[in-house]
């Protein structure tokens, strides 16, 4: 990174709090924000909370929705859209935002990074969109945030992701890479004693660093080794090469960050070649798979998995046994909720919030009051905005069942502070 | 002899409507967003000339023209990287001074490869050069032991698969499947301005041209004739005496090196070079513009960018579930209903036309070319 | 090299080329001498064809030697033959059916057959005059701008012929050259091919036994790849080895 | 690179490497068949090829649901059956394909390559407005998804069997189909020569959709089999588009023998490179290395040497 926009945050001064005190704060905030506020338009003049000319009306504003819906991410990225929309419903039927409806605008980023940037420029020149919900994978991300800090929008990105990177144009609604990654790796040592680990992945960004990451940890905090790293094209689909190989070293674990039709291939090559997961010999710990994931692969196929993330869909938290029953309802019975799906359905609520706390829908009088904002509403449980623009989170691992959904079997204390420029695992 | 002269009437007029359309029209019409979409557009335009030579003209079809596209769009983003990279900017890197992406992935120093592109001059040359070595090494091999056809199309779609794989899987050189993006200045001018882009677009336009007027001194030398001659009768014109592989490698350079400067273009419009533009759907696109715009011509491989590219944003903005049975069906009805495109549309149809209309003792031999042909 | 002192222009010794074990044209041997028209016959699949194949190099030869003026053509690619003075039409009409008359007769005009030569090259008077001299020649001067596609078939065995001619080789094979033509045409080919053969060695495939008398100089019998029988017209007439093979099959 | 292991391991890697490459092998065999017969005997270039298996891979998921729904006493054998479905449903398409477009472009082959080009754009969007955005999970019946330890590091997948079985009998069916019947020998006649396999009364017409057809019924049949060992989504065709190509190419496009060999050739070498290098790095080098064979031999492995 290499603006001001990206200097690293001052790390004493989060590290510092007393999380005990958050949570409390937080416990305290749900109650009231389950009231809807009744904030009635007319107290807020579109002339004031709208000085820098957004798609603002007096009884509407308008943010964009940035997914691809078509091409090799959609198969991703439509939970994503079906969460947000979600969301926005519900805000609208509680009275919207400042008195106004959410309207949105949804454009297509066909898996294309080109197509997101040509997209997210016409939501924020063409349109005017106060905030925009979207963008899935690293590359369309990075490729939208130029435009991003060019035209000073606000971005809600729901994935988890690679880190290294702090944008004061983006708010992270999923976890940077060490909160997903450390709690698990910690977890799988103490518990079952994991000594040795052979980490694969798909070959592109966020797989390379998260597999750094977890390296770094596994050497030089838990003491134990890495026996094997490797990684495979996109969309690859023979693994049984590399099935082999792990079959010959005897990992404790394999650490697997494999993505989308990888996936599917990689488990059922697993599970066919003798490989049973409920054993755990090897365990298989993987921060890829989400219960969206699992619908390709089959849960017969990765029964016995262990992902360590912060949201699953079996949280028996009352806020989620909320927002799986509306999230069904709207899209059908048969649908399953991810953790970037839930991610992505804290968007609008947290960008809900910061306007409020702003009292307007200016982008940099919302970016101000963003750090600190709190939502004890998150189907995941209380998150909080930390001042690098990533979110406060609990961390969790997840037991794969054959029915396609996680058993919660640990998850952290605390919640997990986001790190975005880790020092040591660099 | 109308073949013999650089400019039949007809074309002067194709040339001069293109110009209006480009230079007047466009940026009457479009605000300062739409215009840098066009700008981009026109990129691909570069690439659909290209293949109207080679595809249209000499009937080498390549389905890797992206790997071209990329090179050059490549040795573009590489020298606004280093620009865009100094110590200041990357003072909180590991090692300052060096893309973002390298110090991500642990590189400590700038690879050697790298260091030329520091130099203006020499990016300028690579853009155009490095797609022009690699499309001679590919030609050479391929062209001297007659490999054409439908083989040629798919080693070169292979080529495209190769490329994409290599720089996603190098990503500490080539910042892997993001690309290399955030770039932000050449030579100290900001390129993310609006007027940066409507500047670029002006230039980008006379590029086009400069490109266009290449292409047709080359359809209208000997050289010319010699690529439809050797698409209809390979043989014969072996048998005339001339080696027909060192002109296959030619045009299959030359089009290299226009997709080359493309890629540069896009790249200064854009703002990042990723992958996603080397690889096969992109390449297939790339094909498709010629051949809606029609193979035989090069203003309508222009006209093919334009019309396929703004069809696929309005398409996708307004249907953007839809707009992939659009272009599907799009590309069906070319091939199926109009082989030679708009070109073929415009010359066989609207053409004879007009020119009836407008001069009736025109000699129909020499009345019957379109603009576009 | 014996260049300057060889009786003969073109000498074919122990050519062979097999494909996949079938040997289409077998240890095949023949002399061919300055301003001669040698003339191949032999019955269909006798390999005449191949033969001209190998020698202007659109076939690769498996085995033996084609060595016109001393130069060895069997390692030259085809423009290589063709610049070396060898030309060759196929049993087909092969033109450029999408160019005028004029450029496909342009085309074969011997210059600018670089890449170079080709972008720069200009089409001036002498390139003009020429062009228009051939085809008088071919019986086309008045159709110059036509496009080739619009001619009959006749026609475009003349310029194909017409195509060969502007090169000016030293050595012209004609594959069946009056195949498939009228009456009329016939005539008027044979009229032109005895017109051109005069100052130039000339190999014709022909089946039509009196064009053959006509013209040839000396006549080669193939079969099966090999040579069944060779000299004058008379004496390859009279061969029993030759009356066996047309007659007794 | 040899260093690490000790000779038992390494035996064992041969062994499981061999046989690993014997399942990709299967696998090239089962993607490339289909193309081989409609590239190699009629020089249609078929990009849609990827989403003809896709739709074999859909069907298996719809036969899966439906046996689980109202048969779920002879689930296990739901597979032999969808296979056979896949094999009409993809090959009725292609009757239709062939039909509506292929058959006015066999002058023009580059072209059939730009018109199914569109089509597979078309049927991705199909599939994915009927079927979702979504990968499907397709269940697979118990018996397949074992193995079989042969020792205790030699384990054999039984899922591999099952496509290398598959992939014999296809071969030989097809093989059977072109060589011994009177079908396949119409199909090679006119290959040879469409004119005259006219002339001779065969009617070129049926002979090239029931071509087409059967090309396309394979290519879903070998989507049906591939639901056990890779995804099943919208665009997940064009994973296999590349290599399945290359194959055919590879092999000498007119000749089924050749696919075979290339299919073998290029499956061991990158079955054994997977091992020794990185993933990435194994697939470009197999790509390089076929590419630069091809450079040197372009009609492939296996090609008649023609007289012209």
């Amino acid at each position: 990174m290499t603006d001001e926009s990206s200097k690293k945050p001052n790390q004493s001064q989060s590290t510092g709090m007393n999380r005990r005190a958050v949570l409390a704060g937080g416990t305290a905030l749900t109650a009231s924000l389950f009231m809807p506020k009744n904030l009635m338009a007319a107290d807020y003049p579109t002339a004031e909370v709208n000085t820098t000319g957004l798609a603002v009306t007096d009884d509407t504003v308008t943010i964009g929705i940035l997914h691809s819906i078509t091409g090799t991410m959609a198969i991703s990225e439509t939970g994503s859209v079906q969460a947000e929309k979600l969301a926005i419903d519900q805000i609208n039927a509680q009275g919207g935002i400042l008195g106004r409806k959410i309207e949105y605008i949804q454009e297509d980023g066909a898996s294309d990074w080109p197509t997101f940037a040509e997209k997210a420029k016409k939501l924020l020149v063409n349109d005017k969109v106060a905030s925009v919900m979207g963008c899935w994978t690293s590359a369309s991300r990075k490729a939208v945030l130029p435009v991003f800090e060019q035209y000073n929008g606000f971005l809600y990105y729901p994935t988890f992701y690679e880190g290294l990177e702090q944008s004061p144009n983006v708010i992270y609604t999923g976890q940077e890479a060490t909160q997903q990654i450390i709690a698990g790796l910690d977890w799988v040592s103490e518990t079952k004693g994991a000594k040795t680990f052979y980490l694969l992945g798909s070959d592109y960004i966020w797989p390379r660093t998260s597999n750094k990451i977890a390296r770094k940890h596994i050497e030089n905090f838990l003491g134990a080794k890495v026996v094997g790293e490797e990684y495979y094209p996109l969309g690859h689909t023979q693994f049984n090469s590399v099935i082999n190989k792990i079959r010959l070293k005897k990992p404790d674990v394999i650490y697997a960050i494999v993505v989308g039709g990888s996936n599917v291939a990689f488990y059922k090559q697993l599970k066919a070649a003798g490989i049973d997961m409920t054993k755990e010999d090897p365990i298989v710990l993987t921060i890829s798979v989400t219960e969206d994931e699992i619908r390709g692969i089959g849960g017969e196929n990765i029964e016995g998995a262990y992902a360590c993330m912060k949201y699953f869909q079996s949280l028996t938290n009352e806020n989620n046994m909320e927002f799986v029953k509306s999230f069904k309802e709207m899209w059908g019975d048969d649908m399953v909720i991810g953790d970037v799906t839930q991610a992505a359905y804290l968007g609008p609520w947290l960008w809900k919030a910061a306007v409020e706390k702003a009292g307007s829908f200016d982008v940099d009088k919302v970016r101000a009051a963003t750090p600190g904002i709190e939502l004890g509403t998150a189907p995941e449980g209380y998150v909080k905005v930390h001042d690098n623009h990533h979110l406060w989170s609990k961390t969790r691992v997840g037991l794969a069942k054959a029915d396609g959904q996680y058993d919660v079997v640990y998850e952290t204390a605390e919640l997990v502070e986001p790190d975005p420029f880790p020092e040591g695992y660099q | 002899m109308k073949t013999n002269t650089l400019f039949p009437r007809a074309d002067i007029i194709g040339f001069a409507v293109l110009a209006v359309v480009i230079f007047l029209l466009l940026p009457a019409v479009l605000d300062s967003f739409r215009l840098n979409l066009f700008g981009k557009y026109l990129t691909y335009a570069f690439v659909a000339v290209g293949l109207a030579l080679c595809w249209g003209a000499g009937g080498i079809l390549s389905l890797g023209q992206g790997v071209f596209f990329g090179l050059g769009g490549y040795c573009m983003a590489m020298f606004l990287k280093l620009e865009a990279s100094t110590p200041e900017n990357t003072a909180i890197q590991s090692t300052p001074g060096i893309p973002d992406f390298m110090d991500w992935n642990q590189l400590t120093a700038l690879p050697w490869w790298w260091e030329p592109f520091y130099s203006l001059p020499f990016t300028i040359l690579a853009v155009v050069m490095v797609p022009v070595v690699f499309a001679f090494v590919i030609g050479v091999a391929m062209f001297k032991r007659r490999v054409g056809g439908v083989y040629f199309a798919i080693i070169t779609q292979a080529f495209a698969a190769i490329l994409t794989i290599l720089i996603i899987g190098q990503q500490g050189f080539t910042g892997g499947v993001n690309g290399i993006t955030d770039l932000r200045t050449l030579w100290g001018w900001d390129i993310r301005t609006d007027e940066a882009k409507e500047i670029l677009y002006y230039v980008n336009g006379v590029l086009l041209f400069a490109v266009l007027f290449a292409a047709q001194f080359v359809r209208k030398s000997k050289l010319g004739r010699l690529l439809i001659a050797m698409r209809d009768q390979e043989d014969r014109v072996r048998f005339s005496g001339y080696d027909v592989a060192s002109f296959k490698i030619f045009i299959f350079c030359l089009g290299a090196a226009f997709a080359g400067i493309g890629g540069a273009m896009f790249t200064l419009q854009v703002g990042f070079m990723s992958p996603t533009l080397v690889g096969i759907v992109p390449s297939i696109e790339m094909v498709i513009f010629c051949a809606v715009g029609g193979r035989l011509s090069i203003l309508g491989a222009v006209y093919g960018a334009l019309v396929v590219n703004w069809a696929k944003t309005t398409f996708s903005e307004s249907f953007p579930e839809l707009w992939l049975l659009g272009l599907g069906g799009l590309f069906i009805a070319v091939v199926m209903l109009f082989p030679n495109g708009l070109a073929g549309i415009w010359s066989e149809q609207i053409a004879p036309r007009l020119t009836k209309l407008i001069s009736k003792n025109t000699n129909p031999a020499t009345g019957q070319g379109a603009p576009a042909e | 090299m014996n260049k300057m002192n060889d009786k003969f222009l073109l000498r074919v010794e122990g050519l062979t080329v097999s494909f996949d074990g079938f040997k289409a044209v077998n240890d095949l041997s023949f002399y061919v001498e300055p301003n001669e028209c040698r003339v191949i016959i032999g019955p269909n699949g006798a390999g005449k064809t191949t033969v001209l194949d190998l020698i202007c190099g659109r076939t690769k030869a498996t085995d033996g030697s084609v060595k016109f003026k001393g130069q060895e053509l069997l390692e030259m690619r085809e423009d290589q033959i063709v610049h070396a003075g060898v030309g060759r039409k196929f049993q087909t009409p092969s033109v450029y059916e999408d160019l005028t008359v004029f450029e496909n007769l342009e085309l074969s005009y011997p210059k600018g057959h670089g890449v170079f030569g080709a972008l720069t090259f200009k089409r001036d008077e002498a390139v003009k005059s020429r062009i228009k001299e051939i085809a008088a020649t071919i019986f086309l001067d008045g159709m110059l701008e036509e496009k080739a596609a619009y001619l009959s078939h006749g026609q475009k065995q003349w310029l194909e012929i017409g195509m060969l001619l502007i090169q000016d080789p030293e050595l012209l094979m004609l594959d069946e050259p009056v195949a498939g033509m009228s009456v009329a045409e016939r005539k008027k080919t044979a009229e032109l091919l005895n017109r051109i053969i005069k100052d130039r060695s000339v190999i014709v495939i022909e089946h039509d036994m009196g064009f053959v008398e006509d013209i040839a100089t000396r006549v080669t019998v193939l079969h099966q790849g090999k040579t069944l029988s060779e000299g004058s017209m008379e004496r390859v007439q009279n061969d029993p080895k030759v009356i066996e093979v047309y007659l007794g099959h | 690179m040899f260093a690490d292991y000790s000779m038992s391991e390494l035996g064992a890697i041969f062994a499981m490497q061999g046989f690993a490459g014997l399942i990709l092998f299967s696998v090239f065999v089962l993607m490339a068949l289909g193309l081989a017969i409609i590239f190699g005997q009629m020089g249609v270039i078929n990009m849609a090829h990827g989403e003809f298996m896709i739709l074999g891979a859909y069907v298996t998921y719809l036969v899966s649901n439906f046996f689980a729904a109202f048969l779920p006493g002879i689930f296990g054998i739901y597979f032999f059956i969808a296979m056979g479905l896949a094999f009409v449903v993809s090959g009725g398409l292609g009757l239709f394909i062939e039909w509506a477009m292929i058959r006015h472009l066999y002058k023009r082959p580059l072209d059939t390559l730009l018109a199914t080009w569109g089509l597979s754009l078309i049927l991705q969007q199909l599939y994915r407005s009927i079927f979702g955005a979504r990968e499907v999970g397709v269940t697979i019946p118990d018996w397949m998804m074992g193995s079989l330890p042969l020792t205790d590091l030699i384990e054999v997948p039984i899922n591999g069997i099952f496509v290398m079985v598959l992939a014999v009998g296809i071969s030989v069916a097809v093989y059977v189909m072109m060589f011994r019947s009177g079908w396949g020998k119409q199909v090679r006649a006119i290959n040879q020569n469409r004119v005259m396999a006219g002339a001779v009364g065969i009617n070129t017409e049926w002979t090239d959709r029931l071509t087409f057809g059967i090309g396309c019924g394979v290519a879903g049949v070998a989507g049906s089999a591939f639901t056990m060992i890779g995804s099943t989504g919208p665009t997940a065709g064009q994973l296999y588009i590349v290599d399945t190509f290359l194959v055919v190419v590879f092999g000498g496009a007119a000749s089924l023998l050749g696919t075979i060999a290339s299919a073998f050739s290029i499956s061991q070498a990158q079955s054994i490179m997977e091992f020794f290098l990185s993933g990435s790095m194994a697939k470009v080098l197999t790509l390089l290395t076929v590419v630069g064979i091809l450079m040197l031999r372009p009609q492939g492995l296996f090609a008649l040497k023609l007289r012209k």
